[in-house]
């Protein structure tokens, strides 16, 4: 039953944009990630020029692979979801396009002001302010599209993949605004509006939501569209759709304090950031369950499939790091793992393993679409992808986990006496060979994202295919 | 709406009415057979060895003991520090590929027969099943009143499974604590509040765990579980149900029927049997452990009714297909070749790890030192821990350009096992006797005989800088 | 029980609105309160402010990263006191815009570096060549602080702004005396002299304490 | 905190926790219509919700975590002005985990307290622990090897400028020493060729072949008559006064450095030595082990 009037014209252009943009971000992230990953086990790289040193580049990877990779991803994924889910064509083609570009010019600035050192100091909110103003009107163009596309729908409800976008626009919006109110001094230097504690509790409210809404959230609704796409199966549970979704972006918000044990932010505050990070587990792992037991019905795929691959490993990443994220804010655990390499390894398990991996897995499932091939340029080199992650993740989390209980362990260490065992440079010196080791770990990831990107440019080169968008990624190689 | 491009809904849930489902409780008709044998034995090495390894000596002391307070970990004869904890690193990895190895291979076979999960399940049927009897008689007892008999049972299963849960938490802790020290302790009431704590906490954890939670574990929370399931290609070995000899399966004798029939008989056996309550039957199930309990019960069946066995065997989806399978194919010898590169390195490092530590902290305050003679001077920090089991005598020398002498440094000192000595030590160049310039030098401390009958083949080197006046 | 919730799921502008309403809750407990508290906004009596040398040291130290590798954040726990010093207290950073407690510490806290008895020149050393004083580091080496002199245009108007929109504590007479020096001893201080002099401020409210 | 930010966090914090509580309770129940279909019958580009109950261990998960939250705030702070039952803090927290270290070193340094200064230094095991307080706290300015530095004395010689006994070892760690010499130029004539023959003249208390030189012999001989302003602290004799601190001129040992600018330079500008007190910082029994280690480093070079 082909009923042309039940396909609307979607409008695919700037979800093509942004597509490609998160390749090719990805790569460009990574690259820096790797580069600053061998800095840190050999100094010289440094090479003694200012734009190239750790200090510089450190914030630049942490944008790059946040927000151009990742923000490309959702902002992409979110307006293909959002037509595809809504049944009806994209609100403001016009807008969007600024959208892809103004975001585009934000990326840009920031590649160029970081290293030349402009940056307001907040971890995550580097960029200085005209920086800040332009993505702010980004965002509220982006969040128009998205919106009316959702208020022109032609489904009576709205898809809960679209509730999760909507909260990461809403709750990045409000953070974005929020934490970097500052009083500039010249169109390069600012200072924020907020001083000591109460600067460190709005930026880590700030931080740890970009996590939250960023990295969580919006890589929620990303899950609740490509998984049971690629599985072609239902949703598993509706109403754990409902009760996880409110309870996380409810719950999400409390959590920033536990960045900031046994600071000098008042002891209350911290002690509500444990307890709500705590409760947090459960809404974090409803989102686990529902795409584990989606996938569930289509389990023998696993033997063919490397997209479906990529999805269940990003939910057991997932899974993995919102099971962490809790036990580290416990504060004895904080106690020993903050400012270790163990909080490194956390956040690139996260980083790597669910938000890079779900994304790949839906860049997959989409660029043959996207572009109308039947499938991939080559399947054999997602499989081949899928390998260099899994092994990249691996080795870069088991080297970071081990380097910061070392570092814990070494750091409170005590004679019988009470003097310290290790002097801090002992410390420093036993950490190059996990540095060594996260840096193959990063190597061979990166590798896999260039593999990617080739793969994707080949597709996009590639012959034409007959059959239209509504082929699926063909399972055998 | 475009019906035709629904995505199809196959299983759906009957006895959902409330929004909680409440687990439905798989009663595992127990049987008997090869792989159960082989999942028997195993699940009592696993259990046994983590009971009673904590119990063994070694030099007089615990062989194996995870010191937290002290930050050392005894691990037989070697003791590890912080410092060494590139081992842990090293043999995390080398797990995660042997994992990956075993799994290309074999599927989920570390959870069906290793995984502590299953092991302590195992051991908690066992216990159910003495108390309670087989599973037709738990289901007749789980619908009978409560009666004294009734009482009785539960009581002693329940009992039982708190002793075999104290046991482990007991031990758990006793991998960190002295064990010998703990458990009288324990029973003489002398064990602190966190140490407590830990003990319940394992013992709860256990109880629950292994009496409770059981599959519910593996399907919705273990991530290894599905990162096993990932590995999974076509020629991997994975209990499966061999639908072309089976079906159309039907119950009955089949020598006086005429009605087309394969070998399965539809006795249920392989889902009674299930620890995780599936049918196998369905194909690739993500619940599947790969215990093969299902492949011995069916066995039995096939070499009742005379049929040849293996309706339900290990194979590869390619050989179900008819295909030839390649149980050793490229990427599985990869994985093998890299994991014995990594244990050999792995062991390698091991044998030659020197169990002593030098590290030089230059002074902080000033770069050098002119003397009142005019001799420059710079002074520095050694830093030497004994990691041996053993007391040990050292001695130091100094590696530098001509010139520079070791002054106010002890010739020769003895660490006794895991001492860690500071030595505040001078070079020293005299400018008269030739040009001062920076340079790099080298510390070396070399085990001689002294506390030992024999001096130990044991030296360690540390680089570091001499720093002079600028000219 | 899906009956309630289809309302919302079918109105788009319910919908924003209740998802506003959720994520706001946990600025409003956590953060809003702490503008109305004497821990986080009443200054250290032994606090002062940044002279503009010091001031543009830290802005180096901004430009720099510095924050990315070291904290300035000496936590409560024995082995950090016995290690760096007294514990950090809200008071000493209510004039600190932004905040530098760091995240990670690939290098030692800094919170007190100042009371130490390190010298200016071992920090110049260090700053320009790391490993030539602790060879074990794995610090980027700054050769090129020595060689910048501070860029001073801003200074009067980030001076003002701390005083007036920030509320720290400098009288006019004192922003005249420190532009008074900016336009002379420090005309031509180099970024090394501002950072070593800021390094040497951390701290200092605390001095009496050592 | 005021009364009304106190009950406005705890009314947020009640609010949401509660909140998560009734929207677990509110779908707890499902109509019975509702249970016989087997999808919600939505379809979002073909993608279909079954409506599955939720696992029973995930609810519990999220109701244990619930209770674990109000169990932590009745017993930490969290609510406000309402600073738990158990009084625990941050600060009582480090101050606690100071005494048990305290307490388990006790016995340790009680042990060494017996024993006095100038026979402690023999017992290695004190020596020890002495050195690793001297590496903490002294080091950084006398140097691991405590052989000093430009401005910080050498610990290791037998040169002392506030005395070499035990006691007064003991004295200079506790209660810190402020070494104060004034500018002396003035004193002495006031020109850069006075302060010049000064210098000489210093310099040659230590080094009588200098004045071989005829020029040194003629800036001695000018500056000679005017070092009695310098002898009312370094003595007649130039030896120095342990008692103020004033050093030994005539041993060859240069505090502040031996080149004759250096020397210009202290005669010229003074000198500000200060040597922060210990007292306070380390506990009495801890000072007088390290000074112990110090008294003994002098002592070892005797052997």
């Amino acid at each position: 039953m082909q009923d042309t009037a039940a396909t609307p014209a979607y409008e695919y252009k700037v979800v093509r944009q942004f597509t490609v943009a998160t390749v090719v971000w990805g790569v460009v992230g990574m690259l820096v990630g790797v580069w600053i990953a061998a800095q840190l086990a050999w100094p010289a790289l440094n090479l003694e020029i200012p734009w190239l040193t750790f200090g510089r580049l450190r914030p630049l990877h942490t944008n790059a692979v946040i927000f151009a990779f990742g923000g490309s991803a959702l902002i992409g994924t979110s307006l293909y979801v959002v037509q595809r889910t809504c049944e009806t064509t994209l609100a403001f083609p016009r807008v969007a396009s600024f959208v892809f570009w103004g975001y585009q010019a934000v990326i840009v600035l920031a590649a160029i002001t970081l290293p030349l050192g402009f940056t307001s100091a907040k971890e995550y909110a580097e960029l200085e302010w005209p920086i800040d103003i332009l993505l702010a009107v980004v965002w509220v163009a982006y969040a128009l599209v998205f919106f009316v596309t959702i208020g022109r729908r032609r489904t009576s409800h709205i898809y809960v993949a679209n509730w999760f976008y909507g909260a990461f626009i809403i709750a990045v919006a409000l953070l974005h605004i929020v934490n970097s109110a500052a009083v500039p001094i010249s169109l390069t230097k600012s200072y924020s509006a907020y001083s000591g504690a109460i600067d460190a509790m709005v930026q880590w409210w700030y931080g740890h939501n970009a996590v939250g809404f960023f990295l969580t959230a919006g890589f929620l609704g990303m899950m609740y569209y490509y998984v049971p796409i690629q599985a072609q199966r239902p949703i598993y549970s509706y109403r754990l759709s409902i009760v996880h979704f409110w309870a996380l972006i409810a719950v999400y918000m409390w959590a920033g304090p536990h960045h900031l044990h046994y600071s000098s932010l008042p002891d209350w505050a911290q002690s509500v950031g444990m307890v709500f990070s705590l409760v947090l587990l459960a809404p974090s792992w409803g989102g686990m369950i529902n795409g584990i037991m989606t996938l569930s019905g289509a389990w023998h795929k696993l033997r063919t499939d490397p997209i479906i691959r990529f999805l269940i490993v990003a939910l057991s990443f997932y899974g993995m790091s919102t099971f962490e994220g809790p036990l580290m804010s416990i504060k004895t655990v904080n106690a020993l793992s903050h400012n270790t390499d163990w909080t490194i390894g956390h956040v690139h398990s996260g980083a790597l393993g669910w938000v890079a991996m779900i994304t790949m897995g839906s860049v997959y499932v989409m660029v043959p679409r996207l572009f109308n091939r039947q499938r991939m340029y080559s399947v054999r080199w997602i499989n081949t992808h899928f390998w260099l992650s899994t092994i990249g993740t691996v080795l870069y989390i088991a080297a970071m986990w081990v380097s910061g209980i070392m570092q814990g362990l070494m750091w409170r260490a005590v004679n019988d006496d009470g003097t310290l065992t290790y002097n801090f440079v002992q410390e420093l010196s036993e950490r190059q060979p996990f540095y060594i080791v996260r840096l193959i770990g990063g190597v061979i990831f990166l590798a896999g994202m260039i593999l990617m990107a080739v793969n994707v440019w080949k597709t996009i080169r590639g012959t034409r295919s007959d059959e239209g968008e509504l082929n699926l990624v063909g399972a055998e190689a | 709406m475009n019906a035709g491009r629904r995505i199809p809904v196959e299983q759906s849930h009957p006895e959902a009415n409330g929004l909680y489902a409440k687990r439905q409780r798989i009663q595992i008709k127990d049987v008997k057979g090869h792989y159960q044998r082989l999942r028997d034995a195993s699940v009592r090495v696993v259990v046994v060895l983590y009971l009673v390894l904590p119990w063994l000596t070694w030099n007089g002391r615990q062989a194996i003991l995870f010191n937290l307070p002290d930050r050392r970990f005894n691990i037989f004869g070697i003791t590890f520090w912080p410092q060494d904890f590139l081992f842990l690193a090293w043999a995390l990895i080398i797990s995660a590929l042997a994992l990956f190895f075993v799994t290309v291979f074999a599927g989920r076979v570390y959870c069906g027969y290793v995984c502590p999960q299953t092991a302590w399940t195992r051991w908690f049927m066992a216990i159910e099943q003495f108390f309670e009897g087989d599973r037709h008689q738990r289901i007749k007892l789980d619908k009978a009143p409560l009666r004294l008999g009734k009482v009785a049972r539960r009581t002693g299963k329940h009992v039982s499974w708190l002793v075999l849960a104290l046991a482990t938490g007991l031990t758990f802790v006793g991998y960190f604590s002295p064990i010998r020290e703990l458990v009288p302790d324990f029973f003489t009431g002398q064990v602190g509040g966190w140490g407590l704590f830990w003990i319940g906490f394992f013992t709860f954890a256990t109880y629950g765990n292994a009496g409770f939670m059981r599959e519910q574990v593996c399907l919705y929370m273990c991530p290894y579980a599905r990162f096993q399931s990932v590995m999974f290609d076509r020629d991997t070995l994975i209990v499966s149900y061999d639908q072309a000899r089976g079906e159309p399966r039907r119950r009955g004798a089949r020598k006086h029927s005429e009605e087309p029939a394969g070998d399965c008989v539809d006795c249920a056996l392989c889902v009674q049997v299930c620890p995780t309550g599936i049918d196998i039957r369905d194909g690739l199930q993500y619940e599947c452990v790969t215990c093969a309990a299902c492949v011995d019960a069916c066995d039995q069946v096939m070499e009742r009714i005379g049929r040849p066995k293996g309706l339900i065997r290990y194979t590869t989806e390619n050989a179900l297909d008819g295909r030839q399978t390649h149980l050793l194919r490229p990427r599985l010898l990869a994985y093998g070749a890299v994991i014995l590169v990594l244990i050999g390195l792995f062991a390698g490092s091991l044998v030659t790890r020197v169990p002593l530590q030098v590290d030089v902290l230059r002074d902080r305050n000033q770069l050098y030192r002119v003397t009142g003679s005019g001799t420059i001077e710079n002074s520095y920090r050694l830093e030497i821990l004994n990691k041996d089991q053993s007391p040990h005598s050292y001695q130091l020398s100094l590696e530098a350009p001509a010139g520079l002498t070791l002054v106010n440094a002890p010739r020769r000192f003895t660490l006794s096992a895991g001492e860690h000595r500071s030595l505040p030590v001078t070079v020293s160049a005299d400018p008269y006797a030739g040009a001062v310039e920076s340079a790099d030098i080298r510390f070396r401390v070399r085990a001689v005989q002294g506390a030992d009958a024999e001096a130990p083949d044991m030296e360690m080197a540390h680089e570091s800088r001499f720093i002079a006046p600028r000219s | 029980m899906a009956n309630y919730h289809s309302v919302i799921e079918k109105n788009v502008s319910l919908m924003i609105v209740l998802t506003l309403v959720a994520v706001s809750f946990g600025g409003l407990a956590e953060i809003v309160p702490l503008f109305w508290q004497k821990a986080t906004t009443e200054p250290m009596a032994t606090l002062r402010p940044y002279t503009a040398l010091e001031m543009a040291g830290r802005d180096v130290y901004i430009r720099e990263g510095c924050h990315v590798c070291h904290t300035q954040m000496v936590r409560p726990l024995r082995a950090e006191t016995e290690r760096f010093g007294p514990y950090s207290v809200a008071g000493e950073d209510v004039w600190e815009h932004p905040f530098l407690w760091g995240s990670k510490r690939t290098g030692p806290d800094l919170d007190r570096v100042g009371l130490r008895p390190i010298t200016e020149q071992w920090h110049r050393e260090h700053l320009r060549d790391p490993r030539q004083v602790v060879p074990e580091s794995n610090m980027p080496a700054y050769p090129w602080l020595a060689e910048n002199t501070v860029d001073w245009s801003h200074m009067e108007r980030t001076l003002k702004v701390f005083k007036n929109q920030f509320g720290v504590p400098y009288t006019d007479e004192d922003i005249a005396e420190q532009m008074q020096k900016v336009n002379g001893e420090w005309a031509d201080a180099t970024e090394e002299d501002a950072v070593v002099a800021y390094l040497l401020s951390l701290g200092q409210a605390r001095r009496e304490e050592r | 905190m005021s009364q009304f930010w106190s009950v406005y966090i705890i009314a947020i914090v009640v609010l949401n926790l509660a909140g998560c509580a009734i929207l677990l309770l509110v779908n707890l129940k499902m109509s019975p219509e509702e249970a016989k279909n087997e999808t919600t019958g939505h379809s979002f580009d073909g993608i279909q919700e079954r409506n599955q109950p939720l696992p029973r261990w995930w609810l519990f998960l999220f109701v244990g975590t619930l209770i674990f939250s109000v169990i932590y705030l009745v017993l930490y702070p969290g609510l406000g002005r309402f600073g738990g039952l158990l009084n625990w803090s941050s600060v009582t927290q480090w101050e606690e985990e100071v005494a048990l270290v305290e307490k388990k070193a006790g016995p340790l340094f009680e042990q060494f307290s017996k024993v006095p200064v100038e026979e402690l230094y023999q017992y290695p095991e004190a020596r020890d622990v002495g050195g690793r307080l001297f590496a903490n706290n002294c080091a950084i300015c006398h140097g691991s090897d405590a052989r000093g530095a430009k401005g910080y004395p050498n610990l290791a010689d037998h040169d002392w400028l506030y005395g070499g006994s035990a006691d007064a070892i003991l004295t200079s760690i506790t209660q810190g020493r402020n070494g104060m010499m004034p500018p002396m130029a003035a004193a002495i004539g006031g020109t850069d060729e006075a302060v010049r023959d000064m210098a000489l003249y210093v310099q040659s208390l230590s080094r009588p072949d200098m004045t071989k030189d005829a020029q040194v012999a003629a800036a001695v001989a000018r500056a000679k008559p005017k070092f009695a302003v310098c002898a009312a602290c370094h003595g007649q004799d130039a030896t120095g006064n342990q008692a103020l601190g004033a050093p030994n001129l005539t041993d060859g040992i240069w505090l502040h450095g031996a080149r004759l600018e250096d020397i210009e330079t202290t005669i010229r500008e003074g000198r500000n030595s200060h040597m922060p007190k210990h007292e306070g910082v380390l506990s009495k029994q801890r000072l007088h082990v390290l000074a112990a280690y110090v008294y003994g480093l002098s002592q070892d070079q005797q052997e």
